[in-house]
């Protein structure tokens, strides 16, 4: 009946940064390409993605082998700035979500307008009892919530998911 | 149930995203304060049946603090506004006027 | 006798047979039918019992309003009580149980309570039953309580599941007849996005039954094509069968939809509770016909008007033979004109008004039909049918002036708007007298957040009442065109609550007001008689609308009622309040997915397979979930944590600590943040060390505990306790963002990035350098240190702490690696005899070592002094959180209650949660206390029983003998002695 | 005033009931009043009741802007317990719930106290070992009550799922005398018992402004005029805040919603009174019927008397979780009422800065169980200046860091 996909993907690497957003961005665009988003949105290159969390914090997805080199640049690239980068890379739990319907099936769990959810937009919110992001991606979702909850994640967007699925 | 705007992010979300965290604007009192202010800082709250100053905290979205100008027995939303910040911006204090006359 | 008519029920499908059976007898009905028009057409009238006389009753709506055919539906844990049989639909194989009657629907014992009727008036309960008192208990309660209640209880859980979903829209439309099909299609068409819910399984509402011709078609075509034109549209959700429920705060409402309730296939959800978040809300809910007050109006066969003629359009049923109409308007002549098309009889129409004329009266006169005006009904002959009515004058005091025989009567006392969405929020009503109903002011509509008007009533929801009246409604307030529509002129309704206006108390003692609960209108004037004269009062002391259906029939004729005996208007009387939802949700819907496995988020640590494959005995601690003890082979839980004990004090043990918080703060203003955070100097701890800490609130109690560790010149790790990883967390931003936000500090969040364990015994260090990959020696990194390295391959940062007077290490990976170096560890320990231990071997080794813990020695009211926590108070600080608390009164006294340990002394464990007695007794005559006991273990290591305790002066009383409450047995003595039972030198750790 | 008993109703029963007369009095306010009570709730209503029945003082007028009993009184779940931590709350409650037991006998009236008890269910280690602490510290007050074990838990109350799997029942604390009552019932009980000793009940009457001179208190203005008194007690729960600014000065409270509902009537399926803590869900079924549940609070200030959507379900999938059979019975009703909130949640029962008057407030989500205590409590204040049941209830307690916190146990409610 549905074609809803959830799978969880394999550890992605994530780099948190807080600090001044400008002086962030100049340094992540100069070692991933990915430009400084706007507010609430994300910016991709290179298999790089970054995303807006607040304003004056960003998180970046990269490669999770390579992670804690491009932290390690970024944090001497801003060296003497007051800024904090930090390897997180294991603190969350990526899903992806594919297929249509995506959207109704989150909508029973989270209170997003998703019709007037920006193509770009991540959406830090509320699924059920946790707290979770969602961005779209590759024709699909991208759904983060933390990592302790997986499970529960999990067991949620399936128990969501139309009869049949 | 509320709605409030986060003026950090600039979303308009429902209570269940957000944190209460009380009245705003209050002033810290430390050692060498008096009982009187201690007491005040503490403790002795507004809780104005109108329009009320205070906090929340984007809790579920981008994690920042915000104030907000709402009357408890309306529920109008006056604004939000930056929590950096000693007292409740021109703007607001003046659609307070009009709306309320106070 | 009800029965299915030969012909006509434009909502049933006679090709369609459904079998379902009703108190075990196999019935049929078609697709199409509900409970109720099935029943009658199988001949059967009586459908339930009243609340409090068990007087039979029978079907009086056809909609969300009626208040007696309730019925239990379905079986085992598909059975719900309750059910409205008007809103049932039939589905094959359904089952339908009466209720509140024994032994049977036909014989039920309870009636006597209607026979002594006159004993038991509105109240009575709170005048008697009073003395002798045991008797209230063993006798009079437990037969008040035997008696309450409507359907039985389910017996077990739920067997279907339920779904929520979020939903916005520009305008939400709630109720699906002309009204809001109009709206809906020119809020649509202004491309707004819209939603559409219709309660009922059709579209159209009243108008294809009450007949209406729009835009040059009958009211079902055009009903059908505006339907199909919606659907077309992209911006427009239609659904059927989902109820606006309730309108809250700031335009959010609940809509709750049924997929499953009338199909056998019941494999999806049962029902969808819509969460709507909605620019604006139209309500177009129509109105709701209003019974009238004369004795006998609960006479099985007493219907309302519209009921009547919904039965026969409808479902082709005919509710009786010969049906007599009783009105004060023109609306139930409609009724005549049903029931005379499908070839019934009506005998005779009572009309209350002297004169009235209109077309529709004029068309009925010509029809043969007597209409007698001016005339009421002095009584209902019957009683568990209709068998005929007494007719009277209405402005009389009911003398009989003729009897007429007949099998229903079809009453109509006028309609009241469904104003119910509306004033759910605040929006205020006003009375109209002309058409003798509360109606939506608006001017006065609930409120959103920026103070506009969010609720628009329509269509008959907001008074119309002929189609033209409806339809120009919805044109002047949505602001579109009106369609084409011819206007029928009606006469105009005379107000009339009681019948006849003079009745008497015999009378008013059988007219029914409150159908379910048995409030009569005598009952209403005793309320009134007996001071209970706010409508609110009347409400409480007589139950009207308190029942199922919430008095959609009742609450307007009760309080006409009580104007009336008060000799005021009915506005100055007023509404009750309207409260959610609209009809009553099932509680499943409510609480929606949040079962099993997903009720809460159950958060896992690294680990916590492995616990779980290998016989893990959890803990709940907030919503980790955490080992208490690994208990091996059939050992109990007492003797396997003894074992994790014994083992960890005398070779190696090993604890998942990944719980714990884990807060990075970081920047130029670090050091001075902590330092305000804790209660002592964090800014001068040197990098590559750590330092025990301490932090509280602004009252001055202790909140939490944790080791600091210096990173680097600007970066400090605090660890914080399970509970308090997001709370303190929360904490700190809240200083930073609010007080200090001009500091330049960060704070990040690492709970969820790693994974911690600790490594405790006296092979703690064998074990790791057999892993290799970094220097452990005590040289090196000596107690209170850490270091960064690599261990069994994996990049680690070792932290020597100890919070079991051990030699400890604990190590910290990214989450993701937590089980390869556990495993690492468990294979490198085997030799050793490594054991995991769980959460209450920790807090055993903690109370031997004398060290607090957050929410034992802590409960909120207790500050560190109070715990002997001085040396970790730095006196240096001008400030920092919770210092100016501790310098008020209460905690100056010398009297405070401090920490110390406790034996007692037969080596027995003193109790949990024991308080220490002092003699003597105070002011209120409880016994007085010198203490309690905070902690209390049997000690594995020491082979004997050891506590803590906050005593009274305490440390001042060493080797002092007290005594301590026991449950249910004399008090146990204690002696007082230092907090530290194990190793008070702190030579294990310190090698 | 007629005497109530089942005699009485067969007499009137004869003659269609046109004999009673009125429960409480219909008067215009007087010019003066020896007291006043702002707040015909039970607390008012108690209050005044006992310092006429106990102290002799009846020149007293209870003034209420709506309708008597119409506040959380009307409102509110109706647990009565006395299983309380602290002392001093251990005696004004256990205090009350005596009172309860003969409450019908001493109004005459029937408030249906039924003592069906009390089960507050231990979910954790930490709620085992704060309710242990309750039960040692119940030996001392005089409170009976017992920690039971979780099969006696099932059986006391047999529709309870007490194996989990989230939150197993480990235990719980019982009070076999606690229980519940009719809360209207209570308010018009004490009402007609104040008639009766011919002080003035006075609805619609509107306190809009407190005048003192020189310190001390003259009178109030009303929306129907003014009134003078010697003493003048506030007794208005969520508007305690606003009454105490008309009097110059501010109280520790914050007024916000809390919620309650009521499922449709069911035959008898639940003989105690339930408290989950650990789920946040409490529940007892009325004389009538239907479950009653309590909701949770709003975390933000309120005075709408309507809360927010949210609670209603955690509570319910609280309870769902706790007694599944709940699930396919149906919400009939949910509303709400404004609570006052003190720093400890704990009441204040104390005099003031301004002589003469004195406030009754704070009871937060709690109070409906301490409506004969606080009265008796209240009016020993009022009359003598002390009483021992309402010393430790000060205001002053905040500023000396003296709290009576009772969710220190098990973070317990209600
Ligand atoms: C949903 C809910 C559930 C609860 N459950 C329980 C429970 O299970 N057990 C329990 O023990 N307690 C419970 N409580 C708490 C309990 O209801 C209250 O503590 C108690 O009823 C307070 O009584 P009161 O007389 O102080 O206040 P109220 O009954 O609120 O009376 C105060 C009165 O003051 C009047 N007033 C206000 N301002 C003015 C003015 N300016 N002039 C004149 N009059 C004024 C108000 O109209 C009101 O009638 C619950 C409360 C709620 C809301
Ligand atoms: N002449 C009279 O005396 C009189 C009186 C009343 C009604 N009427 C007739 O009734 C019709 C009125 O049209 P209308 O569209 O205003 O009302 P309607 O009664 O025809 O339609 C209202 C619809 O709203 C639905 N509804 C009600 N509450 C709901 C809820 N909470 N959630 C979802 N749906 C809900 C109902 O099921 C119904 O289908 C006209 O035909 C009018 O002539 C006539
Ligand atoms: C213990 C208790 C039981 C109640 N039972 C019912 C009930 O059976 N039916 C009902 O309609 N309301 C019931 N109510 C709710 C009241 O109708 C009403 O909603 C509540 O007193 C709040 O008043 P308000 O809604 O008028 O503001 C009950 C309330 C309480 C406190
Ligand atoms: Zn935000």
């Amino acid at each position: 009946m549905s074609d809803i996909s959830i799978s969880r993907l394999p550890i992605t690497g994530m780099i948190g940064l807080r600090g001044d957003l400008s002086s962030l961005g100049k340094v992540v665009k100069a070692v991933t390409g990915c430009a400084l988003p706007d507010q609430r949105m994300c910016t991709s290159a290179d298999g790089h993605t970054l995303l807006w969390m607040s304003r004056d914090e960003l998180l970046l997805t990269c490669n999770a082998e390579a992670a804690e080199a491009i932290a390690s640049d970024l944090r001497s690239r801003l060296s003497g700035v007051f800024a904090t980068v930090a390897n997180i890379s294991s603190a969350r739990q990526v899903f992806e979500l594919k297929g249509q319907g995506v959207e109704s099936l989150l909508a029973n769990v989270m209170p997003v307008d998703f019709a007037r959810l920006d193509a770009s937009e991540v959406r830090r919110t509320r699924m059920a009892q946790v707290p979770a992001a969602i961005w779209r991606h590759d024709g699909g979702w991208r759904l983060m919530c933390f990592r302790s909850v997986a499970d529960y994640a999990d067991g949620l967007l399936r128990a969501a998911r139309p009869v049949g699925a | 149930m509320l709605l409030l705007k986060c003026p950090n992010c600039g979303l308009s979300v429902e209570e269940t995203e957000l944190a209460p965290g009380g009245e705003a604007h209050l002033k810290r009192f430390g050692p060498g304060s008096s009982d009187d202010e201690f007491e005040a800082y503490l403790f002795n709250r507004e809780n104005t049946k109108g329009v009320h100053f205070e906090r929340w905290r984007h809790a579920y979205g981008c994690g920042k603090w915000f104030l907000a100008a709402r009357d408890t027995a309306t529920l109008e939303v006056f604004g939000t506004y930056s929590a950096q910040t000693t007292e409740p911006p021109a703007d607001i204090l003046a659609r307070i006027r009009e709306r309320t006359g106070k | 006798m009800s029965r299915r008519l030969k012909s006509g029920g434009r909502l049933i499908d006679r090709t369609k047979p459904v079998e379902f059976t009703c108190d075990g007898k196999a019935l049929r009905g078609y697709a199409g039918d509900t409970l109720a028009s099935a029943l009658l057409a199988n001949g059967q009238r009586v459908m339930g019992r009243s609340f409090k006389y068990h007087r039979p009753r029978s079907v009086v709506g056809s909609g969300p309003e009626e208040p007696n055919a309730l019925f239990g539906i379905g079986e085992g844990d598909r059975f719900e009580p309750n059910q409205r049989a008007t809103l049932q639909e039939i589905w094959p194989g359904m089952t339908a149980r009466s209720q509140n009657a024994w032994p049977s629907l036909g014989f039920d014992v309870g009636r006597v309570n209607d026979y002594g009727s006159r004993f038991l008036p509105a109240g009575f309960y709170y005048k008697t039953f009073i003395h002798p008192r045991p008797l209230w208990k063993h006798l009079f309660e437990p037969v008040i309580r035997k008696a309450a209640g409507l359907g039985s209880a389910p017996t077990v859980g739920d067997g279907d599941h339920y779904a929520h979903q979020y939903a916005f829209c520009d305008t939400l439309i709630v109720g699906g007849g002309i009204a809001g099909l109009l709206a809906a299609w020119t809020a649509a068409k202004a491309g707004e996005r819209v939603m559409l819910v219709e309660r009922g399984a059709h579209w159209g509402g009243r108008s294809p039954v009450d007949g209406a011709t729009i835009d040059g078609q009958d009211a079902a075509s055009w009903v059908k094509s505006t339907v199909e034109a919606l659907e077309k549209m992209k911006n427009v959700t239609l659904m059927t069968r989902c109820e606006g429920s309730g309108v809250y705060d700031h335009g959010y409402v609940l809509c709750n939809q049924n997929l499953t309730d009338h199909i056998a296939d019941k494999s999806g959800p049962r029902q969808r509770l819509w969460r709507v978040r909605a620019g604006r809300v139209v309500t177009a809910t129509g109105a709701i016909e209003r019974p009238i007050s004369f004795a006998g109006n609960d006479v099985p066969g007493v219907m309302l008007a519209s009921a009547v003629r919904d039965f026969v359009a409808n479902h082709g049923v005919s509710p009786g033979e010969r049906t007599v109409i009783v009105t004060n308007n023109d609306d139930a002549y409609r009724t005549a004109k049903v029931l005379l098309d499908a070839g019934l009889r009506v005998p005779a129409i009572l009309d209350v008004r002297p004169n009235a004329a209109s077309d529709i009266i004029n068309e009925i006169k010509s029809l043969g039909v007597t209409v007698h005006t001016g005339r009421g009904i002095a009584k209902v002959h019957g009683d568990a049918r209709v068998t005929g009515v007494s007719v009277c004058l209405q402005s009389g005091d009911g003398t009989v002036l003729q009897e007429i025989r007949c099998d229903c009567v079809a009453m109509s006392g006028g309609w009241s708007p469904v104003v119910h969405l509306w004033s759910h929020c605040g929006g205020k009503l006003w009375w109209d007298e002309a058409r003798a109903m509360f109606r939506p002011d608006p001017d006065q509509p609930p409120r959103d957040g920026n103070a506009q008007g969010f609720v628009t009533a329509i269509g008959a929801a907001s008074g119309a009442l002929t189609v033209r009246q409806v339809l120009a409604d919805v044109a002047e307030t949505m602001d579109t065109d009106m369609p084409a529509c011819e206007d029928v002129a009606e006469a105009p309704i005379k107000p009339v609550w009681i019948m006849p206006d003079g009745a008497g108390p015999a009378l008013r003692a059988k007219m029914w007001l409150d159908y379910q609960n048995d409030v009569k209108v005598s009952d209403v004037r005793l309320a009134a008689q007996e001071g209970f004269e706010s409508v609110e009062h009347a409400k409480r002391y007589t139950t009207l609308g308190m029942a199922t259906d919430q008095g959609k029939l009742s609450n307007i004729n009760g309080l006409a009622v009580l104007a009336d005996r008060l000799d005021v208007t009915i506005p100055q009387v007023g509404t009750t309040t309207f409260r959610p939802p609209y009809t009553p949700i099932t509680i499943g819907a409510l609480a929606g997915e949040a079962r099993g496995d997903i009720f809460q988020p159950l958060r896992k640590t690294p680990m916590h397979d492995w616990h779980e494959a290998n016989g893990a005995f959890w803990e709940p601690v907030g919503q980790w979930r955490r080992p208490y003890c690994y208990p091996q082979g059939g050992e109990s839980h007492a003797d396997a944590v003894a074992r994790e004990v014994k083992n960890t004090r005398q070779s190696l043990g090993m604890l998942d600590a990944s719980t714990l918080g884990k807060l990075l703060v970081r920047g130029p203003d670090a050091g001075r943040f902590l330092d305000m955070l804790y209660t002592n100097m964090m800014s001068t701890l040197n990098v590559g060390r750590c330092r025990y800490g301490l932090m509280c609130d602004e009252n001055g109690f202790l909140i939490d505990d944790g080791v600091v560790a210096r990173i680097d010149d600007d970066t400090w790790l605090c660890h914080t306790t399970t509970g308090g990883a997001d709370r303190i967390h929360g904490w700190m931003e809240d200083w930073l963002q609010c007080e200090w936000w001009d500091w330049k500090v960060h704070v990040v969040n690492l709970t969820e990035q790693l994974a911690q364990i600790a490594v405790v015994g006296p092979n703690a260090r064998k074990v790791m350098e057999k892993l290799g990959g970094m220097d452990v020696k005590a040289e090196t990194l000596p107690f209170m240190a850490w270091a960064d390295g690599t261990l069994a391959g994996l990049s680690v940062r070792a932290y020597r702490i100890s919070f079991s007077g051990e030699l400890s290490y604990e190590i910290a990976v990214p989450a993701h690696q937590g089980p390869e170096l556990w495993t690492a560890l468990m294979e490198a320990g085997a030799e050793f005899g490594i054991t995991p231990y769980g959460t209450e071997a920790l807090h055993i080794m903690r109370a031997e070592k004398g060290f607090i813990m957050i929410g034992d020695e802590t409960d909120g009211t207790v500050i560190p002094q109070d715990l002997g926590l001085d040396w970790a108070i730095s006196k240096k600080k001008d400030d920092y959180l919770g210092k100016r608390g501790q310098q008020r009164d209460a905690f100056q006294k010398p009297g405070r209650w401090k920490l110390v340990g406790l034996e007692t002394l037969d080596g027995s464990a003193l109790e949990d949660g024991a308080y220490a007695v002092a003699d003597g007794r105070n002011e209120n005559g409880q016994g007085n206390v010198q203490g309690r006991v905070t902690s209390t273990y049997m000690s594995p290591t020491l082979g004997k029983g050891i506590a803590m305790g906050l005593v009274e002066r305490g440390p001042d009383r060493m080797g002092e003998v007290i005594k301590f409450t026991r449950i249910g047995q004399a008090p146990q003595e204690a002696r007082i002695v230092n907090a530290v039972f194990f190793d008070p030198e702190g030579e294990k750790s310190n090698v | 005033m007629r005497r109530f008993s089942a005699f009485a109703i067969a007499r009137e029963a004869l003659r269609n009931h046109e004999g009673w007369g009125r429960t409480w009095a219909k008067r215009p306010p007087g010019k003066r009043y020896d007291v006043i009570i702002v707040g015909a709730g039970g607390h008012g209503l108690a209050t005044a009741y006992y310092l006429g029945k106990n102290f002799g003082i009846t020149n007293v007028a209870i003034l209420e802007k709506g309708w008597l009993g119409g506040g959380n009184t009307g409102r509110n779940t109706t647990i009565i317990r006395s299983n309380y931590l602290q002392d001093p709350s251990a005696a004004i409650y256990e205090k009350s719930r005596s009172l309860y037991e003969t409450l019908s006998q001493d109004l005459n009236y029937n408030v249906m106290f039924s003592p069906r008890g009390v089960i507050m269910l231990a979910q954790t280690h930490h709620e085992v070992r704060g309710y242990k602490r309750t039960a040692h510290a119940n030996s001392l007050q005089g409170v009976k009550t017992e920690w039971i074990g979780p099969s006696r838990v099932k059986e006391l109350c047999p529709i309870m799922n007490i194996s989990g799997p989230r939150y197993p029942v480990l235990g719980a604390l019982w009070q076999a005398r606690g229980g519940t009552a009719r809360h209207d019932a209570v308010a018009w009980g004490y009402a007609r018992g104040c008639t009766d000793m011919g002080m003035d009940i006075i609805q619609k009457c509107e306190v809009t402004g407190v005048r003192t001179e020189g310190g001390r208190v003259r009178g109030v203005d009303t929306t129907q005029g003014p009134i003078d008194c010697d003493k003048l007690g506030l007794v208005v729960a969520g508007h305690s805040s606003v009454l105490a600014e008309m009097s110059g000065f501010r109280l520790p409270l914050e007024s916000v919603a809390l919620q309650a509902l009521v499922s449709e009537p069911i035959k008898p399926c639940m003989d105690v009174v339930v408290m989950a803590n650990t789920v946040h869900g409490y529940m007892s079924q009325s004389d009538k019927g239907e479950m009653v549940i309590g909701g949770g609070a709003d975390g933000f200030n309120n005075y709408t008397q309507r809360g927010s959507f949210q609670h209603i379900e955690e509570t319910l999938r609280a309870l769902v979780e706790t007694f599944p059979m709940i699930s396919r019975l149906k919400m009939l009703r949910q509303w709400g009422g404004i609570v006052d909130m003190t720093g400890d949640r704990s009441p204040i029962l104390t005099k003031t800065p301004v002589d003469g008057i004195f406030v009754n407030c704070g009871w937060g989500t709690g109070g409906f169980k301490a409506i004969p205590g606080s009265g008796w409590g209240m009016a020993e204040l009022i009359a003598k200046g002390h009483s021992p049941l309402t010393a430790e209830f000060g205001m002053e307690r905040f500023r000396e860091g003296r709290f009576i916190d009772e969710s220190v146990a098990a973070g317990v409610a209600h």
